[in-house]
């Protein structure tokens, strides 16, 4: 309904020919209701569209011009361009991934964009909706799901996540826009519950029995070299691991949570370009940060160093990618962050007080349940409003 | 140095280039006129003359005993053809004085005024009143009403706003290269009617020519009044947002400019005050930017209300065919034109055709929620918010977040990436509380 | 009849009848709760123990022993422990020789973890030979120093089992409530 | 009331009035036991029960208990058979009764039994009551058969303990869990909805 309102359009009278009255009369009428309501926003009855294109054959005689409401320029961002600007971003990390894991993290990454996209058709056509394989979304969550899967997680698995992801994260909210929490994350979420065993079976990195920060898995020679996550290694065994392989890759976890220099050069490419607010990666890892590193100070041999908590797990890859996912994130500065510090907090509990190793996905799901109170809380002073308080007082 | 400016807004690409350094061109009088009867904000005006009137250039031909009026006068010397309903630039049919033009030019001036510094202030509000003087920024406010606040509203500053933030339009800019002492001398009377000892001049960094020629009269002729060069942002020109950017001032919101002891009026009201108090002219013709890259020659036309708009483009040369959409007013808030028959009205300040290059017909898609609206409303509104209640016929939302304090800019809709017509949606919004709020009263009495 | 009355009578009959069903009921069902109660508590009791001759109920502390005679000979002790496992309270009974250095055999008596995983220490469906393989493991386990795990290998040494993969929590908690349980339990039969 | 042939009466339990997929009545136990087939059909079974004799025997009283006390009364005749099931199942399939553990004895306070006996029992006639208790009955064991199955064929890769899919076939654990059990009867209800909306159309 609101789209057509925008391309109402009416034979336009030539600049220098005159055109009878009555003719005029009837052609004005449906571009008056429009300007006169400021939108005909409940009847727009726009005149159907005529078959070939006009303005390729009437020449001056009848032109065609559009009317429509103001503004009439418009700026350059779309919600393709997002979605396929993340996608772009988030390819040096599926690079990383891609170096580290092999095809195997390959074979994962496409079986999850596929799966997502064929969900994402097939709900359109069950709904009866337009098809919205094109907009990107689709493609992202797939994307974003497989970054968050071990890279040997079965491949029935990985399209049933992204299926899921896709029909219950985003397509029974109502589709794109419509959804409270982020797909990917519903989807890993499903698996996270439904495979618990297989979603923590890591692979360790090709490189990584070079290494002598990984004393239990090189001491077996087994073909497929499976390791915790260095979280899960802190969390069960109590071992910690340096500082350098986290930041460049080289450890066992899921396919997009291991290089955090690949994932912070796509992440900030997305804060220069505004398509993610700089509040939430910001508040969400100064606030683990700074958690973290009191109870560090108070007793360090009980809790990690808060470097540590923040290149281990996939805190880079749901601080830059998942939290700041535009659907399931505040609009309102002051939500934002609140938003941040409540997932900061909520992953250092989860972490460090909870059951699990790791605590991003839960955080971040456990905030994106209340994004739209917060959205309804923090509604911001509207310009002159402030003053008109201080006035009363 | 730092520009002041105001926050959030944003900055579309102004397209200032295409007529900033043409000059101004006064557009003969032209054979027909269509003068509408109501140019302005307030009372509307009951036409004084009748088919097969003759009537001289400067004639009150329509006017009410209202207040809150201005009276429209005859743009050229002829013969009243019709008084009838004729294509107005706002989209509906209007009633318009139809005059045409049977010959030589005779006027009829205003009472003239000798010195304006000892004239009684009742007596230069009559005269603006008289000229038929409205905002001309495109607000159509009468002026003389906005030049004499109630007593209990102390005026300290009085801002000129030359900012004409809206892309494309060079009237305002012209006019200050070219008119400089003008406008400087009808701020000056305004200011003495006013009685405000402090004078601001706010004008957009992207016309360096005006800003120049305006500071060098400033001091030259010795006026008392502070430059203040702004950064180039949409909706500078917006009351609200230029008194906050000039004095750092918030009109707090449901209250008026005056209320914060401000008073803001257009370079182009101050232009045709000059003329009006010192050459007993009336308002009868006005700066018009006929501009875009649909028009082959570009120009700032000075041209006769009621003049239409296909006179103006024969001036520049007609549109191009390829030509997509015309507007009058800027394209942020300016009105689609499906008629070349629709005159220059006292709030056209420039009409603008575009080919399809610039302004694309685009697909809507769901709200993503992305913010970008809320990152450039300057009201500090949600406007995702308000345009889903207005949708959803939420009047109670619609009050609590505030949707009467829109100024319909166009930011948010320019800003959105799904393309949503926000602010149509929010003017829906506005409709439904203002019914909402008829009903709620009616019920309580 | 007023109406009260009637509320009064009506209720009464009501409430006479029903007590009196319970109570034909429970005259030929609770002997038969009864023996299920009692079998649970046997069966545990024979999975815990080696073979004996008889089993003698002992209070001593906050324990309930049963000791399991062979002829006059003692041969072992068993005792319910219990602790908080990964999302419920696990309740074992634990066997042990009578110098309480090796275990004879443990089993879960009561556990609600999570479906699939945590449950795995009561029976694990992925191994059809031996569901119970995890508890069997603690049959004969030395208790000293302290009973330990490791994860994804063979235990090497006799006081360590295997935790089950991914479900070490409730493995780990198995193994914390054995030790604690047992050097309590020690402490109480030596008093 | 108009008067609909009886056997509509048992009917529409079944489908069109189903208490758990239209009613969406009696949800605790639903979602709670649902997690093997055997739990559900034990539930649902044992629910049908208590509703038929507490229907019979509300309906028989149904002018004999006073207004003010008929909640009361009804409390008292369902906890009766309540207890009833309660013991039976302790008595001759102590497994399940532990599997099922409070849930039985929280039948009492299921809205679906409640509710039946305020909506329908108290006001019809004896057959029609029976009729009407057998069809709730009926549809909410239906439902839950059909919950629990899907929640055990995918949670556990079995049904009524059998083994029945591939070797291959990993369980998908969060059937198991209380979200199974959620996402499950919300595919249900939707499935329900289309499915009758299409019988409209």
């Amino acid at each position: 309904m609101t789209e057509k309102k925008n391309d109402i359009k009416e034979t336009q009278d030539p600049a220098k020919t005159e055109a009878s009255a009555e003719k005029q009369a009837k052609k004005e009428v449906p571009a008056e209701k429009q300007e006169k309501k400021g939108a005909s926003a409940e009847k727009p009855k726009a005149k159907p569209k005529p078959k070939k294109n006009p303005r390729a054959k009437l020449f001056k005689s009848e032109r065609m011009t559009i009317v429509a409401p103001a503004p009439h320029a418009k700026g350059k961002q779309s919600v393709p361009r997002i979605m396929y600007t993340v996608i772009i971003a988030l390819l040096p990390a599926v690079a990383a991934s891609i170096f580290f894991f092999g095809t195997r993290a390959m074979v994962t990454l496409m079986v999850a964009v596929f799966s997502a996209m064929v969900a994402e058709f097939a709900c359109n056509k069950i709904m009866k909706t337009g098809v919205t394989i094109d907009d990107g979304s689709a493609i992202l969550t797939g994307l974003l799901l497989a970054m968050t899967l071990p890279p040997t997680f079965p491949v029935a698995a990985t399209a049933l996540g992204a299926v899921i992801a896709i029909v219950f994260g985003k397509q029974v909210f109502g589709g794109l826009g419509a959804n409270i929490f982020n797909p990917a994350l519903i989807g890993r979420a499903f698996l996270q519950a439904s495979f618990p065993v297989k979603i923590t079976t890591w692979t360790l990195p090709a490189f990584a029995s070079s290494s002598a920060y990984f004393d239990i898995a090189t001491s077996k020679a087994v073909d497929t070299v499976s390791g915790a996550t260095p979280l899960g290694l802190w969390k069960f065994e109590g071992i910690g691991t340096h500082l350098k392989p986290l930041l460049f890759g080289n450890i066992g976890g899921c396919i997009g949570e291991t290089s955090a220099l690949a994932l912070l050069a796509g992440g900030i490419v997305l804060l220069i370009l505004k398509y993610a607010d700089w509040r939430i990666p910001l508040s969400y890892i100064g606030t683990v940060f700074l958690f973290s590193g009191a109870l560090w100070l108070i007793d360090p041999s009980r809790y990690p160093d808060p470097l540590f908590m923040i290149l281990s797990g996939g805190l880079i890859l749901g601080a830059f990618f998942m939290a700041t996912d535009m659907v399931t994130s505040p609009v309102t500065p002051l939500g934002t962050w609140i938003y941040g510090i409540g997932m900061g907090v909520m992953l250092v509990v989860i972490r460090l007080w909870g059951g699990l190793p790791e605590g991003v996905m839960y955080s971040i799901l456990f905030m994106n349940g209340l994004v739209p109170l917060l959205n309804r809380w923090t509604r911001p002073k509207y310009f002159g409003e402030i003053q008109e308080e201080s006035k009363k007082k | 140095m730092k520009l002041s400016t105001f926050k959030k807004g944003l900055h579309p690409e102004d397209y200032k280039y295409l007529s900033q350094d043409q000059a101004i061109e006064t557009l003969p009088p032209p054979d027909d006129v269509y003068i509408p009867v109501q140019q302005h904000i307030g009372t509307p005006c009951e036409p004084l003359v009748k088919k097969g009137d003759r009537v001289k250039t400067g004639q009150i031909i329509a006017d009410s005993s209202a207040y809150v009026s201005a009276p429209v006068h005859a743009t050229i010397s002829g013969t009243v053809k019709d008084i009838s309903k004729y294509y107005h630039p706002l989209g509906m049919r209007e009633t318009m004085i139809h005059i045409q033009r049977d010959g030589e030019e005779e006027w009829e001036y205003l009472e003239p005024i000798d010195d304006w510094k000892w004239t009684p202030k009742e007596k230069l509000l009559k005269t603006i009143r008289d000229a038929g003087i409205v905002g001309l920024g495109g607000a159509t406010f009468p002026t003389h009403v906005k030049l004499a606040p109630p007593d209990d509203r102390a005026i300290d500053s009085f801002i000129l706003n030359g900012v004409e933030c809206e892309p494309y339009l060079t009237a305002d800019d012209r006019l200050m290269v070219e008119e400089a002492d003008k406008i400087l001398l009808g701020m000056s009377i305004m200011m003495h009617i006013l009685d405000v000892q402090k004078g601001y001049i706010g004008i957009e960094n992207n016309k360096p020519g005006a800003i120049a020629r305006m500071q060098k009269r400033v001091v030259e002729l010795g006026y008392p009044f502070k430059m203040v060069p702004l950064k180039v942002k949409y909706p500078q020109g917006a009351e609200k947002m230029l008194i906050y950017s000039v004095l750092r001032r918030k009109v707090p919101c449901g209250k008026l400019p005056m209320d914060v002891g401000v008073v803001v009026n257009n370079v182009a009201t101050a232009y045709a005050v000059a003329e009006a108090v010192t050459e007993a002219k009336p308002l009868i013709q006005r700066v018009i930017t006929v501009t875009g890259d649909g028009v082959k020659q570009p120009k700032n036309l000075m041209a006769r209300i009621g003049t239409p708009f296909k006179e103006l483009f024969n001036v520049c040369g007609n549109v191009k065919d390829n030509v997509n959409r015309i507007f009058m007013g800027g394209p942020m808030m300016g009105m689609t034109q499906y008629h070349l028959e629709s005159p220059v009205v006292k709030g056209s300040s420039g009409i603008v055709a575009v080919t399809g290059d610039l302004v694309e017909e685009l697909t809507t898609f769901p709200c993503i929620r992305c913010g970008a609206c809320v990152l450039a409303c300057p009201m500090n509104l949600l406007p995702l918010r308000l345009s889903k209640f207005g949708q959803e016929n939420m009047a109670g939302e619609l009050e609590d977040y505030g949707v009467s304090n829109c100024i319909e800019c166009g930011c948010c809709a320019f800003a959105c990436p799904a393309n949503i017509p926000l602010v149509q949606w929010i003017r829906v919004g506005k409709l439904r509380l203002r019914e909402h709020q008829a009903k709620t009263a009616k019920e309580k009495a | 009849m007023s109406n009260s009355a009637k509320i009064i009578i009506v209720l009464t009959v009501i409430t006479l009848f029903s007590g009196g069903v319970l109570a034909l009921l429970d005259n030929f069902t609770a002997p038969k709760i009864k023996a299920h109660q009692e079998e649970v508590k046997n069966r545990a009791l024979r999975a815990a123990l080696p073979d004996n001759d008889r089993v003698q109920e002992v209070t001593k502390g906050d324990y309930r022993f049963y000791a399991a005679y062979r002829g006059d000979e003692m041969v072992a002790l068993a005792f319910e422990a219990s602790g908080g496992g990964y999302q419920s309270e696990l309740r074992l009974m634990v066997g042990v020789t009578p110098d309480f250095s090796t275990i004879t055999g443990a089993v879960i008596l009561e556990q609600v973890e999570t479906p699939g995983l945590g449950t795995k220490i009561q029976e694990d469906p992925a191994n059809k030979e031996n569901p119970g393989w995890f508890m069997g493991q603690f049959t004969g386990l030395r208790t000293e120093p302290e009973i330990s795990y490791v994860k994804n290998e063979e235990p090497g040494n006799d006081h360590e089992v295997r935790a089950i993969t991914g479900a070490t929590i409730s493995s780990k908690a198995v193994v914390n409530i054995l030790n604690e349980h047992i050097k309590k339990a020690e402490a109480a039969w030596n008093e | 009331m108009k008067e609909k042939p009886a056997i509509q009466e048992f009917i529409k339990g079944l489908w069109d009035e189903n208490p758990v997929l239209v009613q969406l009545l009696g949800l605790c136990p639903t979602l709670a036991v649902t997690v093997s087939a055997e739990n559900g059909l034990a539930m649902g079974v044992a629910a049908t029960f208590v509703l038929v004799c507490s229907s019979f025997l509300v309906s028989l009283l149904r002018n004999v208990i006073p207004n003010q006390v008929r909640i009361a009364s009804y409390i008292v005749i369902i906890a009766t058979f309540v207890t009833i099931a309660d013991r039976f199942l302790a008595a001759y399939t102590p497994e399940i009764s532990k599997s099922l553990g409070p849930f039985i004895p929280l039948i009492i306070v299921n809205c679906m039994i409640l509710g039946r006996q305020e909506a329908f029992a108290s006001k019809n006639k004896l057959g029609r009551s029976l009729l009407d208790a057998l069809g709730m009955g009926a549809g909410f064991t239906l439902a839950l058969l059909v919950l629990s199955s899907v929640r055990e064929v995918l949670g556990s890769g079995t049904w009524f303990g059998m083994d029945i899919m591939w070797a291959s076939f990993s369980t998908w654990k969060v059937m198991s869990l209380p979200p199974g059990a959620f996402l499950t009867l919300g595919c249900m209800i939707a499935a329900a909805n289309w499915i009758n909306r299409r019988r409209q159309t």
